[in-house]
């Protein structure tokens, strides 16, 4: 058997598979370490940067996935159909936050932070697959703690937890100014 | 004084007591470590009596908070308290810190919001395996799945189940002959019946009966010869016990 | 709007629509009429023919349509179909017994010996090719008669059926005989 090129072989993968693959199970396809894989997919992302390229390689966590370059977005709706795009309310959105920068997390804890009950909203977020169980505390009741899904990351454009937006920005300066302390207090949480 | 307007009875529907507060605190622009609490507290008294909602569920959300603004508005007209290490303790200071960290998550809320928006922008593909390789069908390892079975062990398990069979086999009910099952259809007989008494003016229950084969046609016919004295579309008379049954129509298909 | 590449645009439009396109579409989306379309088509194949491509441009009819190149199907087999363990668990081995004994044989007539439904265990060893249909009983419903196939006498190194153990003890057949009155009796039901 003649030895395909291993970009040729990851595109072929991530082609036909449509989701997102783990870069472990594409070494062991092209047979070699990881390492080397991460840089082969590096490489096929920077081919596919060229301008007459019109999909292009995203990292989530330690998976891969193909998908088209955001500003054919335009051309795509013409002709594609798009996805059935879920609206998240503000209290959807809010519990999400909540559970982005502080998973795991019980519902408990949210509902302190909220101030009101969100059985409703995480139920929705789980519905959406966006926010998922990953385990029990292990506390009284061995409540359920949440976490992020794959999905969140694909919907909000990140390529993992670590890369979410920060907790300081222009606005945030401002009333972080007025009590610094207190606020890396909440930071380094 | 600014935070003395009237809140608007049909306000935004806010998140809950902490988003409410917020906005009071914003709207009244004031510093949120030294919230007026006097002043704050009144309106949010104000807003939740003017509440549309009949959810008691929500409403003792804001009714836990109004407690706590209350508790902290008393407080505050102590004299200050004084904590282990001798600080003085401003009673606000728990409110603060829930305020503030309920406005973060709240700010990274819309932030999350944006980047969903771009983030749509972006397409996937549906897994849409090729023919081949959805028809492939992974060889058998015969020898890894035959192992150790071999001629010999398939017929003891052979010979274990047909001995556990005997085992089950009841000494009684395996030697009982065999019932057929009779088919009579109710519905054909009820029609056949009629159709005879339509066509026969005056006839014998045993002449009907000559036509019968099995004992459940005859219990049938004799249902159905029942039935139709019940509606009166036909007289039965019989003259001694064990005599013969003479069935008179009352529908004949010339009368009809 | 910047003007993107017909290239990019065309490849991201067939990588989302997965399903073929007709060129007439496509090329009222880069807004190019339907000959220059099939040129930048035929330019767009050319490229990814080249090695380091694992997937390609077919034309079908008036349509386009993106796949994988023939020669990737190995790989894609490794990563889509997570190899499966074969094994003859009892279950199995003792429908097999009764098969081979008891050939050609329906369903019922194993159910009945057996005691349990064996719809399960009888799919398994026809797909492990070591039982095969092999008619239909002249009865009601005309249900399927078993038998084993010949991979079945190659791999327990038999010529034919003759050869199989035989079952002769003088017990065996005088339960055997109660055991198909038995077994004849429910049948009839």
């Amino acid at each position: 058997m003649e030895r395909q090129s291993a970009e040729a072989i990851l595109e072929a993968i991530l082609f036909t598979m449509g989701d997102s693959v783990e870069v472990a199970r594409l070494a062991e396809v092209i047979e070699e370490d990881i390492e080397a894989t991460k840089e082969i997919l590096a490489g096929m992302k920077s081919g596919y940067e060229k301008e007459d390229r019109g999909i292009t390689l995203i990292e989530l966590e330690d998976s891969v996935q193909l998908c088209t370059k955001p500003d054919m977005y335009e051309y795509l709706i013409k002709i594609a159909k798009t996805p059935k795009k879920f609206v998240l309310t503000d209290t959807l959105l809010e519990t999400l936050s909540i559970i982005a920068y502080k998973q795991p997390i019980t519902r408990l804890e949210i509902e302190k932070i909220r101030g009101v009950s969100c059985d409703h909203a995480v139920n929705r977020l789980v519905e959406f697959n966006l926010v998922t169980e990953v385990g029990r505390l292990d506390a009284p009741g061995r409540p359920l703690l949440f976490g992020t899904t794959e999905e969140f990351l694909r919907c909000f454009g990140v390529k993992s937890l670590g890369e979410l937006p920060e907790l300081n920005s222009v606005q945030m300066e401002e009333f972080k100014q007025q009590a610094e302390a207190e606020v890396q207090l909440q930071l380094d949480i | 004084m600014g935070w003395n307007m009237a809140i608007p009875v049909k306000l935004q529907v806010f998140e809950g007591p902490l988003d409410l507060l917020l906005h009071l605190i914003d709207k009244n622009k004031v510093d949120i470590y030294d919230i007026p609490i006097v002043e704050i507290t009144a309106q949010y008294l104000e807003y939740i009596k003017d509440m549309e909602t009949e959810d008691m569920n929500i409403m003792s959300e804001f009714l836990v908070m109004a407690a706590t603004l209350i508790d902290i508005k008393c407080r505050m007209l102590l004299p200050e308290e004084v904590n282990e290490e001798g600080e003085e303790e401003d009673p606000r200071e728990e409110l603060v810190q829930k305020l503030l960290e309920y406005k973060m998550y709240k700010y990274m809320s819309f932030e999350l919001k944006d980047r969903q928006m771009d983030a749509g922008r972006t397409l996937y593909r549906q897994q849409r395996l090729p023919q081949e390789v959805e028809n492939y069908k992974q060889p058998v390892d015969y020898e890894s799945l035959l192992a150790d079975v071999n001629l010999n062990k398939l017929q003891e398990i052979f010979q274990f189940m047909m001995k556990r069979q005997e085992d089950k086999i009841d000494p009684v009910r395996s030697t009982f002959g065999k019932i057929e099952k009779d088919e009579v259809d109710m519905d054909l007989k009820t029609t056949y019946v009629i159709e005879y008494v339509k066509s026969h003016k005056s006839f014998s229950f045993r002449q009907l009966l000559e036509k019968q084969r099995s004992k459940m046609e005859i219990i049938v016919t004799f249902l159905v010869i029942l039935e139709l004295m019940k509606l009166g579309q036909i007289d039965i008379e019989q003259q001694d016990i064990c005599d013969d049954i003479i069935i008179t129509s009352k529908i004949l298909a010339e009368a009809m």
